[in-house]
């Protein structure tokens, strides 16, 4: 790799012209290779975020419970008991086409070393996915290796995954999304965070040894995919989970002493943008010699090690007297550690290989120069409202069909393939409840957990859409009886520089924004990717549906109290918010009809709030059996999914409101819950008291003789075929031949 | 009952195995490191479950050449009792210490979700608290549960009452249809000869508090400590 | 020198993997495809100049770890 | 026919597994042992007569289905 650095140089390391000239100003000369790969992956969009920091900033991320929100490795908030909850989300969907299997386990082991290098032991796992249609041929391929690989990373290191979603779009053919969420455990005066500090201190590197893996990954995961893409492939990097789970071990063995001053993963770009922000964040200088750094090739050169993003790797500043006893602690789990530079007074970073002063670079200006763009945007018209819309195929088979459709049917197919049981600590799993619930050992404290976000509705309308992400996480927490307490968040979109796809970008950020603020729930952590759309053969290009995904954490002081979504017999069923019947944008729209249309349902963020409090309050009291907010699918969808969970039957009766009764039972209205109480009516009264519309829809079977959903026309839709049209599929989907059996 | 827990590297489910003992000891186990090579006095040795080594080249190979396995192959033949919960039942039978042998799933996934144990053998230092037919609920997460052994050994341990515990569905029924994994007859949990050695697959100890969905786990350690209480 | 272990299922224990993969096969319209049996490869760097003895020891290494001879066999090669 | 196909990583590629077999075969005394590298291998049977096209046809399973070309290579070769 002998090439002149130049201009053209730089563009093809993805620099624009601009940039450029502002790292020869910087420098005051020609960069070294090395150093414009440093510029190149430290001004990259995934560690830069040029086009989306003057938004973010915009995002509400204090409140009382705040320990530290965004600008750490992850978030960190108070759950009582002097602990706190660490977490955060990811992206890996670049990766994941390429390399599904790997793309995705990748994915997972980096947001689980975002956690733990502050100090989390992980206690669980989530994860947002996004497909493309079940009709195109790659799309089983994707499923299969993400899922496996999930799995197969998060069952290795022993986190226990708990939840998720996943959407099908043929928006999401050539790119789909891969996004990862751990959440740990850390006393709240044991948090660990990345500044160095201490001139003279040494920098260690403990983990798994370099090698050439995804060198310009972080780039990579910034430009958009093309035909090149096959081109780019001997990036991808292959995770170890064993390796990592020793490092889970030995950091927070590490981390009951007081060795440690300053610790940061090595994510995208590896060692170059550990070491700049551990350097950058302490305002101190750093040397590295790299000829220390552990080794998995031979003849790797400076620039190769500067930008490995191979996995499995920490970089830590420890205090100089403790550099044994950290040594002793990584020997014994039989982990790389060495000691490969120091910290420096000097401001700059300065790497060093085989005698050569391979890059010397200034971190202020690295830093504060990095480029910040406030890219044009255009607002997204706004959809006309639907006018009325016929039912061509009634009640009961909308419904049938509906939950068996891939938005909506059973995802037991994939958790069955997740460890969620590992720790022993897990109250509610994927399926039982809105939220997973997770129990602190050692404590009574739960921890409610879900990521949410209706990528239909954000196209149609952004801000709607971004609000609606936050207000259904919140929505998905309150239904469990926790207290939302804030989020993270994944912001995936198209191409930024695409003046709609910027609009779609700041109306998302904004109606998140407002949800935030009206719900008290801000923003601790997060994850942008930009750029995921893919060229097709003539030249144009599809971008995926925005999607920002949003992962939402709430407290429960007991787990005890934690309710699921499982109907129980001879109860009341009560309907808390308003039924409009609004049918834009909603799954039954595009189930029956084949149309994505309309505007999304409107957000009413004052009742969102009012009525999820007063949810909350009524769990607490001890009134409620089971709850279940109402989303995709609509109301009928909800109560199908509560009576199979439950297992039984409900017999429902609603009075002609005037309203089409397809708009009655499908419509996608916000704001709303189930909730099944002994007694109803006391409950409806409690609502009304607080100026919140309940009705009773019914009242569940007596134990024992379960009939299965009867509407109120009196047809009997048998939970039998309910059952069957929701487990359908997956599984035949994704392994049509059955499982190989003896 | 002083019970012992071998952390090996990987091992993932020895909390979950120190929580369920303590439930029902009251007393914290022992964890002991894969490197130690003399055991304290003990009642019962624990394998937990987890990627012994990654899982790597087949699951529980490696940890079955560690240097504790020596140890634990001492105190199994001087009669102690020994417990491997999946990664813990492949390393037994990898180390010899139970026959046969656990494959990939036939399904070729991991299989995470609960299952239904048909009780094959009763009165052991195991299963006192169940008698022969009982059924129990226990979560499995596994993707090399996969019991195999030739015919002689199957005839055996059929014959000896040396099979512990079989897949099954709520009502005892066993057949093709309440087969996870493909497992031999079957076969969930193996004993030795000397019934005190037993490997299962599924996890016992993570079905020990009504919190977690229930305590149909708990019978094993209550029983271990009945049995096994100095 | 360089030495390949090649491990495979005993004869008469099932192999759902190659199964699997013979039946992925003919969905793809591969036809001609009839038994198929899955195995592992292990390619060792030995420090060891006699083919001879680099054979022994990678023989005493398939027996003690990389072959379970419950339910395997193995086979070793020198390569190079 | 029988082909046999033999797939690895590609150099380069971390081998998380060769890695750990080479420790532990370290652990267990074979100190002659250097560089692991673990891969799969498929045995199939073909109803092909033709050494030539049997082995063709191999490779374009390898390329649709038994190596995974972004990380893998393969080798196929005629065994009787
Ligand atoms: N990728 C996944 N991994 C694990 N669990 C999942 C995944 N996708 C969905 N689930 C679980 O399936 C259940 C239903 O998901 P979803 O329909 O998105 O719920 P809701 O609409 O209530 O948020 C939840 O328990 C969720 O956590
Ligand atoms: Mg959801």
């Amino acid at each position: 790799m002998i090439r002149q650095v130049d201009q053209a140089l730089a563009r093809e390391f993805g620099l624009t012209p601009d940039e450029y000239q502002n790292v020869l100003a910087i420098m005051g000369r020609a960069p070294s290779l090395t150093e414009l790969g440093i510029f190149s992956v430290m001004w990259s969009e995934h560690c830069s975020y040029k086009s989306s920091r003057a938004f973010l900033r915009t995002l509400p991320t204090t409140a009382p419970w705040v320990i530290h929100g965004p600008g750490e490795n992850a978030g960190v908030v108070d759950i009582g008991e002097g602990l706190a909850a660490i977490f955060k989300m990811e992206s890996h969907n670049h990766p994941s086409f390429i390399e599904p299997y790997q793309g995705a386990a990748t994915g997972v082991g980096g947001i689980l070393r975002d956690v733990f290098t502050m100090g989390a032991r992980p206690i669980a796992n989530l994860n947002a996915l996004r497909f493309g249609s079940p009709d195109n041929p790659a799309t089983r391929r994707i499923v299969d290796g993400v899922v496996r690989g999930i799995g197969g990373y998060g069952n290795c290191v022993g986190v226990p995954t708990v939840g998720g979603e996943v959407n099908f779009h043929p928006a999401y053919d050539g790119n789909p999304l891969v996004n990862a969420m751990t959440v740990g455990i850390a006393r709240q005066d044991r948090i660990f965070l990345s500044a160095a500090a201490g001139i003279g201190n040494p920098v260690v590197y403990v983990g798994s040894r370099t090698g050439r893996d995804g060198i310009h990954g972080a780039t990579m995961a910034s430009a958009e995919f093309d035909e090149d893409a096959q081109a780019k492939r001997p990036t991808v990097q292959v995770g170890d989970p064993f390796v990592e789970k020793l490092l889970i071990e030995a950091c927070l063995e590490l981390m009951q002493t007081d060795a440690i001053v300053a610790i940061q993963d090595m994510g995208a770009a590896g060692l170059t943008s550990s070491s700049v922000e551990m350097a950058g964040k302490g305002a101190v200088g750093i040397d590295l010699d790299l000829d220390a750094v552990p080794q998995r090739e031979r003849g790797m050169t400076a620039y190769e090690m500067m930008l490995s993003e191979s996995q499995e790797r920490m970089l830590m500043v420890l205090r100089p007297d403790r550099t044994e006893v950290a040594q002793a602690i990584f020997e014994k789990w039989e982990l790389d550690f060495a000691i490969i530079g120091t910290l420096t007074d000097t401001g700059h970073i300065v790497v060093r290989h085989k005698g050569r002063v391979e890059a010397d670079i200034p971190l202020g200006p690295l830093a504060e120069q990095a480029p910040l763009y406030h890219r044009p945007t255009a607002p997204t018209p706004l959809r006309e409202p639907l006018g009325p819309v016929s039912d061509p195929v009634g009640i009961e088979a909308a419904l049938v069909r509906l939950v068996g459709s891939p938005d909506c049917a059973s995802r037991a197919w994939i958790w069955d393939q997740y460890d969620s049981t590992v720790g022993g600590q897990t109250v509610r799993r994927p399926g039982a409840a809105d939220a997973a619930i997770v129990r602190v050992e050692g404590t009574r404290i739960g921890l409610a957990l879900t990521t949410d976000c209706t990528p239909r509705y954000v196209a149609a309308d952004a801000r709607t859409g971004g609000a609606q992400a936050v207000a259904e996480a919140w929505r998905n927490l309150t239904a469990t009886g926790a207290r939302p307490l804030a989020i993270t968040d994944n912001l995936n979109f198209g191409n930024p520089e695409k003046p709609e796809v910027m609009g779609q970008f700041a109306d998302a950020v904004s109606g998140m924004a407002e949800a935030c603020l009206a719900l008290d729930f801000p923003v601790v952590s997060g994850n942008v990717s930009l750029y995921n759309e893919t060229r097709a053969p003539d030249g144009s290009t599809v971008s995926i549906l925005p999607t920002p995904a949003i992962g939402g954490l709430g407290v429960l002081e007991d787990a005890a109290t934690a309710v699921g979504l499982a109907l129980a017999p001879d109860l009341d069923l009560v309907l808390i918010g308003e039924t409009a019947g609004h049918l834009g944008q909603s799954l039954w729209l595009r189930e029956v009809h084949g149309l994505e249309d309309g505007p999304p349902p409107p957000v009413d963020l004052v009742a969102e709030r009012r009525h999820g409090d007063f949810v909350r309050a009524r769990i607490a009291a001890g009134e409620v059996a089971a709850c279940h907010d109402v989303s995709d699918g609509g109301l009928l969808v909800a109560i199908a999914e509560m009576a199979m969970a439950g297992d039984t039957g409900i017999a429902l009766d609603v009075p002609q409101s005037g309203m089409a009764p397809h708009a009655y039972w499908f419509g996608e209205d916000q704001g709303r819950y189930l909730l099944a109480v002994r007694d109803g009516d006391a409950l409806i009264r409690a609502a009304h008291a607080a100026g919140i519309t309940a009705r009773k829809l019914g009242q569940s079977a007596r134990s024992g003789r379960n009939t299965g959903l009867i509407l109120s026309s009196g047809a009997t839709i048998s939970l039998a075929r309910l059952l069957a049209a929701h487990a359908r599929f997956f599984p035949e989907f994704m392994d049509p031949a059955g499982p190989v059996k003896r | 009952m002083r019970a012992g827990i071998v952390v090996f590297p990987g091992t993932n489910r020895e909390r979950d195995m120190a929580i369920a003992l303590q439930g029902a000891t009251g007393t914290q186990a022992v964890m002991l490191w894969h490197r130690d090579t003399v055991l304290p006095a003990l009642d019962l040795v624990v394998l937990p479950g987890g990627f012994s080594h990654g899982d790597y080249l087949r699951c529980g190979a490696m940890a079955a050449h560690s240097p504790i396995m020596t140890a634990v192959r001492s105190f199994a033949e001087a009669g102690g009792h020994v417990l491997g919960v999946c990664n813990g039942f492949q390393i037994l039978t990898e180390a010899g210490l139970l026959p046969g042998a656990l494959l990939r799933n036939a399904g070729l996934r991991f299989l995470s979700h609960d299952c239904h144990l048909r009780v094959e053998r009763e009165g052991t230092a195991f299963t006192r608290g169940w008698s022969a037919g009982d059924v129990f609920r226990a979560p499995l997460a596994h993707g090399d549960g996969n019991y195999v052994a030739d015919r002689e050994t199957l005839e055996r341990l059929d014959g000896d009452g040396l099979v512990a515990f079989r897949y099954s569905d709520a009502a005892g029924r066993v057949d093709a249809g309440t087969n996870p994994n493909g497992s031999a007859g079957n076969i969930a949990g193996v004993f030795s000869r000397n019934l005190r050695v037993l490997g299962l697959m599924p996890h016992p100890e993570d079905l020990v508090d009504p919190l977690m969905g229930g305590i149909d786990g708990k019978p094993l350690f209550d029983g271990l400590v009945q049995a096994l209480a100095a | 020198m360089r030495v390949k272990v090649t491990v495979m299922l005993k004869e008469g224990v099932l192999d759902p993997q190659g199964k699997a993969i013979g039946h992925a096969l003919h969905t793809l319209g591969f036809g001609e495809v009839g038994d198929v049996r899955a195995g592992r490869v292990i390619e060792l760097e030995l420090d060891e100049t006699d083919q001879g003895r680099a054979l022994s020891r990678a023989e005493a290494m398939a027996q003690r770890l990389l072959a379970n001879s419950v339910i395997e066999t193995f086979a070793a090669e020198v390569l190079a």
